[in-house]
């Protein structure tokens, strides 16, 4: 039986110790909790002296890390011969290990992948804020399992995600159309083992995933669930273990999420790639890609006016050109910068106002409010008053601004993104409990958006 | 509602309709059994809504047509009732009241109209009709050989391909793979592939007869299929799958060929399997010049050795099995020879009937 | 140790040996069969340590005695033989070689020492000999209402009291009992009273034979129990616990009798059963003049009414049991007519056969 | 089903809110999961209008703390009237709760309690150092159930704790013979449990338990294993709701048993009484007492003597007793201050020397061994030197003295008894493992004992 500990194991030799690993690729082990020992079978004796003499205290060291245990005893074994005697010729030897050889049957699975073709490298804007990722993808794509492994992308909503998820996907498709791609979301995988397991179907379940060359992942921050992490996990093992590619994306950092650690740092062993918010000059190239998609001319003052106020995302880019565009063709009027300003107005109402929204303003209007010096605010103070003053502040900073929880804590004297979490936290159980919290929390809102 | 039926014209028409109730189902209409009383026949209905049957009773006398449906418990209720006349009528809340001699029952009806069965759709593709000695052997070669269980689903069937004249059937659990393919008089205009839910296929081999003279009519649909004898039809959905590429797998080159005599390996292999452990039923086949050695040893228990005659002139060679598949096999052709053929102890090894060619049998070693 | 039996001397009594082995036993060695082999006769022995048996085997030819344990496989094995001559003889090592025709197994064997089994205790107390098929009557007559789990250890078993010349046996499993009282030819000194557990009592039945001629030999111990027959010996634990004073519950008084044709009742009541629910198996039995109406209804789904003729003159009276507590009595004894007597339904039943007090049931209504 | 919650709850209610309790007798309950709802059946509405009127909010309030949980609802419902119609004369109505009458069989169930005979109340010697636990033990004996429930017993080896549990067995069986005793020690409660459950025979076991009015259990303190504590929990609560009379004995209080703490403070809940050592006094009489017993004369120094010098339990009176009488008996001389000295320092070897070691004995050699004031050994400093020191002291203590965990603690210095117990626990681990502490602890004890 192969164990998890052995996956562990393994795996950890496999990527920080290739030397040993060379040593370990046809053992198979187990832990032995009766007896406290770790067993390690190998198949022949010389790779049993190898390991015993050369390599046994780095193993021991590795495996009492992962089996938080200091007193195990590790034992290297040469795979058990058959205990069997037979007496007589004719008569064979069955030993444990005989195994039923299969058919290579082969169905027509379909593993045609739920790409959207839309979404290509071509097309893909490039500019300062994702050059990096896009980079990354590109050469995941053009040598999937071999470069970049896993490769996470992160980053805020609408910032091209997933159009570079399905991206990978359709090169890949297109240059290895023998190559099985998956490309799902957390939540369709979530669903899917709930599906199998339901109809005791997990074996095809898993050799599915388990097959797969290529397996794209969007929005990985969703996955839950106990047998769906489990089972990711082991995929994302078996995958890794065997040189296939694997890609997620998600709205944070790794160590941001709400995941099993193991898994978080499976992910943080590969390639970290994030996509900030586009800078006005790609928000600009962005417009002018778009209106030329529809063969239209709009004037560079009306572009560079949208650019400006359209500051968070791409989508918020698309959703406000489309908006302008359908403004002329509805009331069939020539594009002006004021249906400019009524189509930013229109789709980014509270972008528009909180446009000027800074951090600074927001300490100045609450440290004002708590009558607290602004510093109090990066301060490591605790009194009661300046903590929660903080604390609104904080919370006010991610509802009203596009900070992540590591800029947050960095604008407040350098504080802990876990810190940050705490203070929303605690701001939103407060106002759930206390309609006072609530009025407080408005009247802040009020004066900063003034 | 009325009619008339002797005990022995309604019993077993009712057993048979109770292989096809949904055991446990969550919509309770699916436990009762439909009865449709028609001027000259009283039709019983059963489904599970994967595999719906419908049974045609004559009975003694219909005085009165109606359609109503009752729980299964009928079945074992009849079953009990004396060699006589029992009488169905419906009272004025539209249940039923059996009678017959001095027992009266009663029994709650469901309406009519909320019993859901299984429908063809609306546009028949094609009808078959053979004799129902050739559809049972077609399904007794194969059926064996499919998956038990619906970890794969595709596997739980078995495939069958109309195509001409021909007809092509195939169960496999990815361990093994009966093969079987037949010739029929009539012919069909498209290809049509089904796999047919393996429940299905035992239904139906309960069912028909070992009879050339009784037809069955196949009748063809997109996503169900239809079975009609004389007296029973069944609709069954099929496994809207893929099914694996057998084809493919199916070796051609061997290098040593053995016949052997059936019966005389049946029962060897059915004494070796004696000795094999309960979990792994492995048991090896030496073939030496005119020799199979059937064997098996299992630690601190004992040793099992078999010799049998045979015809083969190949090199010596040693192959392991799951005595089980060739006990399957063995068991099912009828034929007093078979034929081995082989490559290697870890090739597959092709069975089939010495000079023919339409049945074949794929069994995989076991490797040690 | 050689020798040769055919098939047919030795194969039965393995198989009969079988029900006595251990299941799922920790004790490597209990999942064996020991063989003595002796000059005229080959002992086959097999225990799970709380009953054992010894069959006693006649064969072809003993050539060399001796003693060996071999695993319960052999008994499969066996039994796929040919109808031939099998001999068995041990090795070097004292593994059995077991070979016929061009079949050749090899056993490891236990070391016959090793091999425990139950033993009587050094003291005999007392041995009874009578007809097998007087103790058949008397497991028969009582062992079904026995308690079928081991929850309460004392009732999961048949009692039985001998004493001077008078065998007396209940089984109970506190919703009925069946009480059986005969007389002996022999007698026995002192009272003896023992609960035999329901395993012991099952593996007798099928072991002893319906035939006035053929004896049973019953010795007696303080903590097991012994049964000879010609051929076989049983040795069972008795069950160490006190019994419940049935004496105390065999209602005496009653306000009312039926006489009712067996076979009429039962099939009623088998009929009627098949319409109780699943958990339930509750009828009623309403007693008019002369008349006995047997019915149930549950809901949604039917009643069943049933009407005999019988011989009653009290009052109206209705009662409810377990339907099976009656099928089980009505089915095991023989007599054409049963008596049913009744306090109120409140109060247990008493079935017995009109004019006999050897045979009593008791049955426990169904407070509704 | 009736849930552990139930249980909980009901006992609290009984105990704490018998008011309260009186419209709960015929009431079952339990907590529905899903919906978050505590439902509690009633016979009738009657009930249900005076639970919801009078008391929704006190049990609202109990079941929180017992669920844990703040937001659930309490449902009260009258327990639901059979759902059934039928519809013909001759048929009957088959309703839900049809019941299955069940023949009277009585088994001679083995009741007889296994007391011994040889302790009743009147050969047992009350002096001081006894008296208020022999007068509760009277009592409870005199009416089980009602007076003092549970008992709980406790004090050191051979003081008379399993003396009065079988007095209390003998005269309730003596004095109430229809009543069932069952008198059982920790261990033999365990094997009995761990066999039951082998043999699937708990329903066996628990009709045993549940249905006894005397329960007698001695030396509690060995009660261990899951299901073993479980189950007698569980019967504790049984007997316990019903009235019936609950005696057990231990070596230490209930606070300082390692049981769970539920089951401490169920023992908590009733009498707690303590056996202290017997005095000079009843030692004398204990002896006195004994010399009758068997009708010798043994004159009063010589009683003094040994009363003196074997002062520390019952047993080892006795035992000295005996020596005494079988020194003078198989040797045919007379009963001499020399032959008690004799038989004093053969049945108290280390006693007779341990006689004079005092705590401030011991605290003295230790202090002057480790170069530290006796002072310091009762203070709370904490260098290693002095810390060890005490614990040490402790350790020897604990050892050479008869004085209980929470008097050594009073001892050094007021502290608490789990000091005392982790001092202990150190020296024992530290003498384990390196020998020179052991060579230390040895020479210790010498010049203790010189």
């Amino acid at each position: 039986m192969t164990s998890n500990i052995w996956y562990t194991f393994i795996y950890k030799i496999k990527n920080d110790f290739p030397n040993i690993y060379i040593w370990l690729e046809n053992a198979n082990g187990y832990y032995d909790k009766n007896d406290n020992k770790f067993i390690i079978e190998v198949p022949d004796a010389f790779h049993k002296k190898t390991l015993d003499e050369k390599y046994k205290y780095e193993l021991i060291s590795i495996l009492r890390e992962i089996l938080n245990n200091d007193e195990f005893s590790l034992v290297i074994n040469v795979k058990p011969e058959p205990l069997f005697q037979t007496k007589k010729n004719n008569i064979p030897k069955i030993t444990i290990k005989e195994k039923q050889i299969t058919l290579p049957l082969e169905t027509k699975i379909n593993y045609i992948p739920n790409l959207n073709t839309a979404f290509k490298f071509d097309n893909f804007i490039v500019g300062n804020s994702n050059k990096f990722t896009h980079a990354a993808c590109k050469a995941v794509a053009e040598s999937p399992g071999q470069t970049y492994n896993p490769l996470f992308i992160y980053g805020g909503v609408g910032l091209g995600k997933t159009h570079l998820l399905h991206a990978i996907g359709n090169f890949v498709y297109e240059h290895n159309p023998s190559m099985r791609i998956i490309i799902t979301t957390a939540e369709m995988f979530l669903s899917e083992v709930v599906r199998h397991i339901n109809e005791k179907r997990m074996d095809e379940f898993k050799e599915k995933y388990r097959n797969v060359d290529l397996l794209l992942v969007d929005d990985i921050q969703y996955l839950k669930g106990e047998s769906t992490t489990e089972e990711f996990f082991h995929t994302f093992n078996e995958l890794h273990l065997r040189n296939k590619q694997i890609v997620a994306t998600s709205d944070s950092p790794p160590s941001e999420l709400k995941l099993e650690e193991r898994l978080k740092s499976r992910f943080s062993s590969g390639i970290i790639a994030d996509i900030q918010p586009p800078d006005f000059e790609l928000r600009v190239a962005i417009l002018k890609q778009k209106a030329k998609e529809i063969n239209r001319v709009i004037p560079d003052n009306i572009i560079a006016y949208i650019a400006e106020y359209v500051d968070t995302n791409v989508r918020a880019l698309g959703s406000t050109f489309k908006t302008l565009i359908s403004l002329s063709d509805l009331n069939n009027v020539e594009i002006s910068m004021e249906l400019a300003k009524q189509a930013v107005k229109m789709t980014n109402p509270v972008k528009e106002f909180s446009k000027k929204i800074s951090i600074d303003m927001i300490q100045q209007v609450v440290a004002e409010y708590f009558n607290i010096k602004v510093q109090d605010l990066s301060s490591k103070k605790r009194p009661e008053n300046i903590a929660l003053a903080r604390q609104f502040a904080m919370y006010i900073t991610r509802s009203l601004t596009d900070y992540s929880l590591v800029q947050i804590g960095q604008y407040f004297g350098g504080k802990d993104h876990t810190t940050v979490m705490h203070a929303i936290d605690k701001i939103e159980k407060l106002i759930e409990k206390n309609e006072n919290y609530k009025v407080l929390l408005n009247e802040l809102i009020a004066r900063i958006q003034k | 509602m009325k009619f008339i039926a002797k005990k022995s014209e309604i019993s077993e028409p009712l057993s048979i309709s109770s292989y096809f109730i949904a055991t446990g189902s969550t919509i309770p209409v699916l436990s009762n059994i439909l009865f449709e009383v028609k001027k000259d026949i009283v039709n019983i209905v059963s489904t599970d809504l994967d595999i719906s049957a419908k049974i045609k009773c004559k009975v003694q006398k219909i005085e009165e047509e109606g359609k109503f449906a009752l729980n299964k418990k009928i079945v074992s209720t009849i079953k009990e009732f004396p060699d006589a006349d029992i009488v169905f009528q419906s009272d004025k809340n539209d249940n039923i009241k059996v009678t017959c001699l001095k027992s009266e029952y009663k029994f709650i009806s469901f309406p009519a109209e909320e019993f859901t069965t299984l429908q063809p759709e609306d546009k028949k593709l094609e009808t078959i009709k053979l004799p129902q000695r050739i559809l049972l052997n077609i399904l007794n070669l194969v059926s064996y050989a499919a998956l038990k269980e619906s970890s794969k689903r595709n596997l739980n069937g078995v495939f069958i391909k109309f195509e001409g004249k021909n007809i092509e059937v195939v169960a496999t659990d990815a361990h093994r793979l009966a093969f079987y393919k037949t010739e029929i008089k009539e012919t069909v205009k498209t290809k049509f592939e089904y796999i047919i839910p393996l429940k299905t296929v035992n239904e139906l081999i309960k069912i028909i007869k070992d009879d050339e003279e009784k037809f069955i009519e196949i009748n063809l649909y997109d996503k169900v299929i239809e079975f009609k004898t004389e007296n029973i039809e069944i609709i069954s959905r099929i496994i809207d799958e893929n099914y694996p590429n057998y084809k493919q797998v199916i070796p051609k080159d061997f290098i040593a060929k053995a016949i052997i005599n059936r019966e005389e390996m049946l029962s060897a292999v059915k004494r070796v399997i004696t000795i094999t452990s309960e979990k792994s039923k492995v048991i090896s086949l030496k073939f030496e010049k005119n020799k199979l050695f059937i064997s098996t040893a299992v630690q601190d228990e004992g040793e099992a050795l078999e010799e049998i005659d045979i015809k083969y002139d190949g090199d010596s060679m040693e192959v392991s099995y799951n005595a089980i598949y060739l006990i399957d096999v063995l068991k099912t052709v009828k034929d007093d020879e078979i034929e081995i053929n082989l490559v290697s102890s870890m090739n597959p090894g092709l069975i089939k009937i010495p000079g023919r060619e339409e049945f074949i049998y794929i069994i995989m070693p076991i490797r040690k």
